[in-house]
């Protein structure tokens, strides 16, 4: 029959809705309120999975985010989900789940042959083998590859969306629990902005487990209104299936939200997940505590569970995992899995690690009449998977052995109690100090930080009426701190579960030396054994980490949220130091793991990082021009009519700016305004050229370097008033420039008194170059004279273009007779049209960035990040001629006199011919002085940039050189992988060397 | 110092009847003597190699490695791994090609399984002007004898078929370099086998011992003052990455470093699914899969100093972002852990390897995002410049003085995905 | 994610922000006299204390104005903000090679 | 002067007037464009009276000195920006008076009058969701206890810049943008709020 261990009534689930899914392939049914575990559990399924290195048979341990053995393959196809953890998946209709890490089936697992062998492989054996021969190392990684990681990654793009967003609030609470519900009900009443979130599905934490009573009334009442109360509280927001997974600095704390998973498939716009960035003003931490296995020899067969497991199971799943079970504690919760199972049906044994035990659930199992062993352990299990008996044995008084014979007892489930750890991963993570507690035998906090609040179990205090006292106290002082006047509210009365003393054994005695018998696992996940551990400490790894990475304690999915309290304290029992000295790994988000795509969420594709456009940019589209990247922006790359290649395009292009007209969008070229009366001093600091006689309405060049005295930034600046100046610069460095001018204002210069400011995009900049560009530009404009005596070379005029107001610059980067006209930006496309229109007649033609990357090379002009990189002087580019001997200083200048900076023999710009005119370089290319048969071979510099140029009818380079200046004339090669290219060196300029055609 | 037990499959099945009770410790833990020949400060991959070295290679084996945690544990232990030789100038090239020739016989020479993996490694280009960029990487590496390939895109396709060969991709890739005998290592074994080997050679490796001052007189250094006491050498080394400014303060100079934080994550271990390093830096994120299956994967640093060993989370989010992007079908996968460690950067993000204002005292560092793969040489031209009192020819280039001359040896390019 | 007072706008997100790096920095005047390793010096070598660091920030997505900061390099905690050409306040001048 | 249809909005290739014909109603998100606003940029000194006052006789607006507000005196608006940075804005084609004015009212104080109406344009966002919508692309806390309306401010959006105001109560955001951007933003915003169900609106 379905269904066989779920009781016939009581739980948390809804019996109306039945929902059926599918594990490795069997069609199983639980109920609306399980998770897939539970459903498993009621349905009987025990054995779920394989271990990591051993492949052994591994059933579910927890019920919640500590599950280090139930992980599943979700789902298929895009939509597959490696690692799922069984017991933080809410159940759906037609979920589908299998068995992860074992082939061909969960059964029948070839992998589980490692398990035959594993007395050879202990922890870090791969460290001393596979070494020989030296060779052979890439094919037995292949062999271990495969067989390690778990499930499968998807082979399909995700389907679905993720979002991210931003939140403040006044008190953010972490963990719905009897202590952060409590927490939430003070801070909110007072008007702060609360925000409540719980992993898990449904709010109330251990009250959903537990049977206890607030207020004389079962402690699920309390719950339904405390919550309903919440929920009536307008600045109050309650996220359920919301996981804190990151504690970061200044209160920002990282959530994710599961909305549509436990829907199944897509929702519309609905996404799967939410990232929420919360920035709180206070913190509550009420995240309550973790339970801790016990370990004994094979005590990972499925049927073994941690106790508060079991008892979650029976309580609010309505699931008795088993008919006859045996429950192992050193403390009184244990108990709690006993009673819940007796009430159950299911009969029990408990077999207590206390000589004498005491507590109240103690008391009533013992009024009850249930088996209670005291002072005994737990030998060894059987079972050939589901685990099948126990042995149990008495312990001598000290607790390190055992005495008289073994009892063997038979059972299908097995509850174990360690006691537990305060869930601390998050305080942790803040920053905060953790303080042993011998009582507990726990980590607890140790210190409070400012702006943070712990309350209940994740402080060690683990009765529920404490939880209760300290959530109130703690919201309300967080309401307090972040400036609210929380009223004192009754703290309600509690009856139930009252802590009482436990027996702390970190590795359970047997009859047997640890090792010869079965396994006594500390890691599930990892198969970390305590003879694991030990070895590690006997060779020499004795701190933590070294514990930790040597035997990969605690690094799979769960974190060790089970396994790395116990691992420590068996590592400090071995080298014999108390266990705050040997201290915790260190705790690291997230919390539990959160899918990468939650991180990325949107920002992919085209909103991975902005487009930005240029008025001509739809213009450019509709005529089929592809685009370059040049920073953010796309820019027009080259014109292509039908049926062209780049490389006619191109030398089309060229040629068309040479004998008629070229026309382009500069609109992208940075562009600040500078306005004082001390710009001109602040030109002359990050400018190598003087600035002090440039007439209003002149333009000049100018070239920035660094403080390293390398070349960042070049362009030209235009005086357009007295006191203001319009300066250019590279596309990709108009944000760094400014950046850069306004940190040396601001920080070195206060006093000077500049405004600078970006005016990039207030102007669409279009270039109008060639032999034509007067004559069309003077078709479109009344009021601006064009005579080269009224408007010379590098000078700016304002007026009309096509009836824009517009302001025009004679400069070139071409070497043509070229003009910029500089429109409102909105105007753009409306003079770029107007000037096309115009300039049919002369067969106007639009260019690129790949025609203009040519059009300067042919003039030997340098591009800032193409020809330079960052180490390159303007000696080393030929241009002492820009760098002043006059002024005092500049920026970068004490560098240029560095005995490095001052050597003859730097790298200079110069220019390569190939021997063959139609063979271009590639760019990039290395050029020697001395071909030798092979490698290594001396290198004197590099290609930088390299085309073929139409105009000058043969290809053209420009090289970085070492001592590139004397070598004019020399023959040397451009040494390629697959050929060597034979060069001449040349001046860097290959066109108009008289530089006479800017005139027309 | 007992010969250490010769590890194998054959030791491995011997040991295995005696339950592993017999196996020796790697390393001892000795109390610090007085004095030494050499003090090397900082426990990780580059000190222990240091110290290694000098026994071997130069005979002084009256050695300490002060540690002030636990060997290894500071970037040698959280970095990712990525080993390559592709660096653009000359002097950066031999560095780091001299490593990559020590790895590919570290496991045997060492008797210590570094799992050390040429799965190779592709630089992706997404423009022309970063193929333009590899193309002068790679040829200036063909010329100087180091093995590096110019892909193109169905060359790319083939090796990597998970990418995003989207034309319309907001970055499209265009190409990529390849070293074929790039790769992965495993980081811890790389320090535990130095130490180890360090250790049989005599080398007293000491741990939770910070060195707390220096003893200096007449401009020479005589020893160091710790947490332990005082130790007296007249030659010391300091290997200390994220701490150098630290210890230049405490011997009273100033180094042209800054700590910043660099943040790295793993996925949850899943199947093969990623066979070779792939780093983009355009898309800036690089990413590998270790042989027990998590994707390793690498940020960039944070804007600010910090030595708190965590970053700032938008770094990562922009890391896990970037991966999607390039590997749409990672999305599900789930991140397991993120970290920190603390980096040494350098202004022209190349090491700083020599002698100091102090005689006596040398310093390594600024080894920044990317020294991993330089540990073999790093220790090795490093014991050969305490032994001598001069640099080897390899690490002349990479002294102090360059910083007064202006001789930088600028590999932001090469160092561009920080790793 | 550090939340960082901008002395002119309020808190905000550190990603608004630029780090400039080490503050008081004054750049040398006469630079034709000084050495080579003096301007080594001015350029490169720098603080980079482990404790209370004295830096510059500036508002990027903001006001972008420049302002200095005193923050701890171990806890990320911020002791102070004060404004460009201000000296360090009192409570923090005395702290800067403290180590935490 | 030039023919004023020439004149091209930012986001003039997304049609937006088209689009909006078909606009669904109960969206939670309304998107439009406010393109062509007048935006002078004030630099000067709060503390120096003068130049307060030459901005209320030019503008005819008190300049705001609390961070992060405004000021208005229709149809000019006045948005502190930084410590000696201001935005006046005004209806289209007014930067044609504001700008002269302010400059003629300096004479030669220390202050500078920058004429950005061509660099930046405004995306309105509002509905019910408006908040929910700027808090995917946005650090700030827009509670209205922390922005009520009338507040500004200059932070990031998405992964640009951004000048955010609160216009009115529904609530109603106007986004500020540097123009190259606004094709970014526009389809950042309406991907965003698809999850709110979107409309869009021509102004
Ligand atoms: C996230 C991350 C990713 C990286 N990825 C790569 C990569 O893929 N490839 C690559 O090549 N490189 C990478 N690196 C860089 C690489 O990790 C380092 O360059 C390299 O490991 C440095 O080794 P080390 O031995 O010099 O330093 P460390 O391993 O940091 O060792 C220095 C040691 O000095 C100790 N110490 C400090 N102060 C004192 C003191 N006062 N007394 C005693 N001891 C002291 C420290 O505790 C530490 O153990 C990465 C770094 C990080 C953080
Ligand atoms: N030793 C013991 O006896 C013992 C131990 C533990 C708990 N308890 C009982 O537990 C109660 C204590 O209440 P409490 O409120 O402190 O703890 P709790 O366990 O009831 O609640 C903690 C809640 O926090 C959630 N949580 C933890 N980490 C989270 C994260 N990072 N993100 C989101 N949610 C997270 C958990 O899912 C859980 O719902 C008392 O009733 C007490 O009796 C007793
Ligand atoms: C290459 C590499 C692989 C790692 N793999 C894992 C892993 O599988 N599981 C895990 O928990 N941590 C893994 N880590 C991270 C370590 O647990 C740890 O976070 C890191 O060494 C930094 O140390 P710390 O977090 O203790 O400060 C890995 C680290 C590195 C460098
Ligand atoms: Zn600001």
């Amino acid at each position: 029959m379905t269904q066989k261990n779920r009781l016939p009534e009581g739980g948390r689930i809804d019996r109306t809705r039945p929902l059926g899914f599918l594990f490795n392939g069997r069609r199983y049914t639980g109920f609306a309120g399980d998770t897939l575990a539970s459903a498993l559990l009621a349905n009987d399924v025990h054995f779920v999975g394989r271990s990591f290195k051993y492949h052994r048979k591994r059933g579910i341990l927890g019920s919640g985010a500590e599950e280090p053995n139930a992980l599943v393959q979700l789902e298929l196809g895009g939509r597959t989900e490696p690692n799922a953890r069984a017991t933080q998946v809410d159940l759906y209709e037609g979920l589908i789940a299998s068995s992860q890490n074992c082939w061909p089936t969960l059964e029948a697992d070839l992998g589980a042959a490692n398990s035959l062998l594993s007395r050879i492989y202990p922890a870090g054996f791969y460290y001393k083998t596979f070494m020989w021969p030296p060779s052979f190392w890439m094919t037995y990684e292949r062999f271990i590859r495969r067989a390690a990681g778990l499930g499968r990654p998807p082979r399909e793009p995700d389907p679905d969306r993720y979002e991210k967003a931003w939140r403040h609030c006044d008190v953010l609470v972490v963990g719905a629990g009897p202590a952060g519900i409590a927490a939430a009900l003070a801070a909110g009443r007072s008007g702060a902005r609360v925000i409540l979130v719980d992993e898990q599905a449904e709010l109330g934490g251990s009250l959903l487990s537990r049977k206890g009573a607030i207020d004389g009334a079962p402690a699920t009442h309390w719950l339904d209104t405390a919550l309903g109360e919440l929920r009536s509280l307008p600045e109050v927001m309650v996220l359920p299936r919301t996981t804190a997974y990151g504690y970061y600095d200044h209160n920002m704390i990282g959530l994710i939200e599961r909305i549509g998973d436990h829907r199944g498939g897509s929702n519309g716009g609905v996404p799967r997940q939410r990232l929420w960035h919360v920035r709180a003003k206070q913190v509550v931490l009420a995240t309550g505590a973790i339970e801790r296995p016990l370990v004994f020899s094979d005590n990972d067969r499925p049927g073994i569970l941690l106790a508060s497991a079991i008892e979650t199971y029976v309580n609010r799943y309505a699931v008795a995992a088993g008919r006859r079970g045996v429950i192992v504690t050193g403390n009184d919760t244990g108990y709690g899995a006993a009673l819940a199972l007796a009430g159950a049906g299911t009969a029990v044994t408990v077999v207590d690690l206390r000589t004498e035990p005491t507590g109240p659930q103690h008391e009533t199992a013992r009024a009850r009449g249930m088996e209670i062993l005291a002072g005994h352990t737990v030998a060894r299990t059987f079972g050939n998977g589901r685990v099948t008996g126990v042995e149990v044995m008495p312990m001598t008084a000290d607790g390190e052995g055992v005495v008289g014979s073994g009892r063997r007892i038979e059972c299908d489930l097995v509850g174990m109690s360690g006691g537990w750890s305060p869930t601390v991963h998050l305080y942790s993570q803040s920053g905060g100090k953790l303080r042993y507690d011998e009582a507990l035998a726990a980590f607890v906090p140790g210190n409070f930080r400012s702006g943070q609040h712990l309350a209940g179990a994740v402080r060690g205090s683990f009765g529920l009426g404490a939880a209760l006292s300290e959530g109130f106290a703690a919201g309300a002082a967080a309401a307090e701190a972040a400036g609210f006047r929380a009223a004192a509210a009754p703290v309600p009365a509690v009856e139930g579960y009252e802590p009482a003393p436990q027996r702390m054994l970190w590795v359970l005695p047997s009859s047997k030396p640890l090792g010869h018998g079965g396994k006594n696992f500390v890691d599930f996940q990892n198969d970390v054994t305590a003879a694991d551990l030990k070895l590690a400490v006997r060779e020499g790894y004795r701190s933590v980490e070294h514990v930790k990475r040597y035997t990969t304690t605690g690094m799979g999915t769960d974190q060790g949220k089970t396994s790395n309290i116990n691992a420590l304290a068996i590592l400090s029992e071995t080298v014999g130091a108390a266990i705050p000295a040997v201290g915790t790994t260190t705790f690291r988000p997230p919390y539990t793991p959160v899918t990468v795509g939650a991180f990325a969420s949107r920002d992919l594709g085209d909103l991975l990082d902005p487009i930005r456009r240029t008025p001509t940019h739809g213009w450019a589209e509709k005529v089929g021009a592809p685009f370059e990247n040049v920073g953010q922006w796309k820019r027009t790359w080259y014109f292509p009519k039908a049926g062209e290649t780049m490389h006619a395009a191109v030398n089309r292009e060229v040629k068309a700016a040479r004998t008629s007209i070229g026309i382009v969008d500069a609109s992208t070229l940075g562009k600040i305004d500078i306005q004082g009366p001390d710009a001109v001093k602040l030109l002359n600091w990050v400018y190598t050229n003087a600035w002090d006689n440039l007439a209003i309405g002149r333009s000049r060049y100018g070239l920035m370097l660094d403080e390293n005295g390398m070349v960042f930034d070049d362009g030209v600046t235009t005086r357009i008033g007295e006191n203001h100046y319009h300066m250019t610069t590279t596309t990709s460095g108009a944000p760094r420039v400014l950046a850069w001018m306004e940190e040396w204002l601001q920080c070195e210069w206060p006093h000077y008194r500049v405004f600078l400011t970006s005016v990039t995009e207030q102007w669409a900049t279009i270039g109008v170059a060639g032999p034509n560009a007067r004559k069309l530009i003077s078709e479109l404009t009344q009021d601006i004279a064009l005579e080269d005596e009224s408007f010379p070379f590098m000078s700016m005029k304002e007026g009309h273009v096509a009836g824009i107001p517009a302001r025009v610059f004679r400069i070139s980067f071409t070497g043509e007779l070229s003009y910029e006209i500089n429109v409102p930006t909105s105007y753009g496309l409306a003079l770029w049209q107007a000037l096309m229109t115009a300039g049919e007649k002369y067969e106007i033609t639009p260019y690129g960035t790949e025609a203009m990357h040519v059009l300067r090379a042919e003039k030997g002009y340098i591009i800032v990040g193409q020809d330079t990189d960052g180490t390159v002087t303007p000696g080393d580019l030929g241009m002492d001629w820009i760098v002043s001997k006059k002024k005092p200083d500049f920026l970068g200048k004490r560098s240029l006199a560095r005995a490095d900076t001052r050597r003859d023999d730097r790298k200079h710009l110069v220019g390569l011919l190939t021997q063959n005119p139609s063979e271009a370089i590639p760019e990039g290319a290395q050029i020697v002085g001395e071909l030798k048969p092979r490698p290594p071979m001396k290198m004197l510099g590099h290609v930088t940039s390299s085309y073929y140029s139409p105009n000058v009818g043969r290809s053209i380079a420009l090289a970085l050189i070492e001592g590139g200046r004397a070598r004019i004339g020399q023959e040397l090669h451009a040494a390629l992988p697959d050929r060597n290219i034979r060069v001449t060196v040349t001046e860097p300029r290959f066109f108009d060397l008289e530089g006479t055609r800017v005139n027309g | 110092m007992p010969a250490k037990t010769r590890y194998s499959i054959f030791s491995l099945v011997r040991n295995a009847f005696s339950y592993h009770e017999n196996w020796e410790e790697a390393w001892r833990s000795p109390e610090p003597r007085p004095e030494y020949d050499v003090i090397i400060v900082g426990g990780g991959g580059h000190g222990l190699a240091t110290a290694y070295y000098l026994a071997k290679e130069h005979g002084i084996t009256n050695v300490a490695v002060l540690e002030k945690g636990w060997i290894g544990g500071g970037n040698t232990g959280r970095n990712t791994t990525v080993v390559r030789s592709n660096y653009l100038w000359d002097e950066s090239a031999h560095l780091y090609e001299h490593a990559l020739k020590l790895w590919e016989g570290l496991s045997q020479e060492l008797n210590f399984n570094v799992m050390f993996s040429q799965r190779g490694l592709l630089n992706l280009a997404h423009s022309p002007h970063e193929m333009r960029g590899l193309a002068r990487r790679v040829y200036a590496l063909n010329l100087n004898g180091i093995d590096s390939e110019l892909l193109n895109l169905e060359q790319v396709r083939a090796m990597c078929p998970i990418l995003n060969f989207s034309p319309k991709a907001r970055y499209p890739i265009y190409g990529a370099s390849l070293q074929r005998r790039g790769g992965v290592a495993r980081h811890d074994a790389v320090a535990w086998g130095y130490a180890r080997g360090a250790d049989a050679r005599g080398v007293d490796i000491i741990q939770n011992c910070e060195v707390t001052g220096f003893q200096i007189s007449n401009g020479k250094v005589h020893g160091v003052e710790t947490t332990r006491g005082t130790i007296r050498a007249n030659k010391v080394g300091v290997v200390a990455a994220g701490h150098s400014s630290v210890l230049a303060d405490l011997a009273g100079f100033r180094l042209p470093i800054q700590s910043h934080p660099l943040q790295a994550a793993v996925s949850e271990p899943v199947k093969p699914i990623l066979d070779t390093v792939v780093m983009s830096g355009a898309v800036h994120v690089y990413v590998s899969q270790s042989d027990k299956g998590e994707l390793v994967l690498g940020a960039g640093i944070d804007s600010y100093n910090s030595y708190s060993q965590r970053g700032s989370p938008k770094v990562v989010e922009d890391m896990f972002g970037a991966l999607v992007e390039l590997f749409p079908i990672f999305s599900r996968l789930k991140v397991l852990r993120t970290w920190g460690g603390i980096v040494d950067v350098c202004p022209d993000a190349s090491p700083i390897i020599g002698r100091t204002p102090v005689e006596g005292l040398y310093f390594n560092c600024g080894w920044g995002t990317g020294g991993f793969k330089a540990t073999p040489s790093s220790g090795w031209v490093f014991a050969h410049t305490i032994a001598n009192d001069r640099p080897h020819p390899l690490n002349e280039a990479f002294g102090l003085e360059r910083f007064s001359s202006g001789h930088l040896i600028d590999e932001h390019g090469a160092a561009a995905v920080a790793h | 994610m550090l939340l960082i007072p901008c002395p002119f706008c309020g808190p905000r997100d550190e990603s608004e922000f630029g780090c400039g790096g080490e503050a008081h920095i004054a750049r040398p005047t006469d630079t034709d006299r000084l050495s080579d390793a003096d301007w080594a010096a001015y350029l490169f070598m720098r603080k980079n204390p482990k404790g209370v660091h004295l830096e510059r920030w500036v508002h990027r997505l903001g006001c972008r104005r420049w302002f200095n900061l005193a923050r701890s390099t171990v806890s990320h905690e911020i002791l102070a903000v004060y404004k460009m050409g201000d000296p360090p306040p009192a409570s923090v001048a005395g702290q800067e090679a403290r180590r935490t | 002067m030039v023919e004023p249809y020439l004149r091209q909005s930012a986001l003039v290739h997304r049609g937006l007037s088209r689009a909006a014909a078909g606009a669904m109603s109960g969206a939670g998100i309304v998107l439009s464009e406010r393109p062509f606003r007048a935006m002078v940029n004030l630099r000067g000194e709060a503390s120096d009276a003068g130049f307060l006052s030459a901005v209320r006789a030019a503008a005819g607006v008190e300049l705001p000195l609390q961070p992060n507000t405004t000021q208005r005196a229709a149809p000019v608006t006045a948005l502190w920006l930084g410590p000696d940075e201001w935005l006046i804005t005004a209806p289209a084609g007014e930067e044609r008076v504001l700008v002269p004015a302010l400059r003629a009212s300096f004479g030669e104080r220390h202050a500078a009058v920058i004429d950005l109406t061509e660099s930046r344009t405004v995306i309105a966002v509002s509905g019910a969701h408006a908040r929910d919508l700027l808090a995917k692309g946005c650090t700030l806390d827009l509670h209205p206890r922390a922005f009520p309306v009338g507040a500004c401010a200059q932070t990031g959006l998405a992964r640009a810049g951004a000048l955010l105001h609160l216009v009115d109560e529904a609530p109603t955001f106007e986004i500020t943008i540097l123009r190259s951007f606004a094709d970014y933003m526009w389809v950042w915003l309406a991907d965003a709020a698809q999850e709110y169900g979107v409309a869009l609106r021509t102004e």
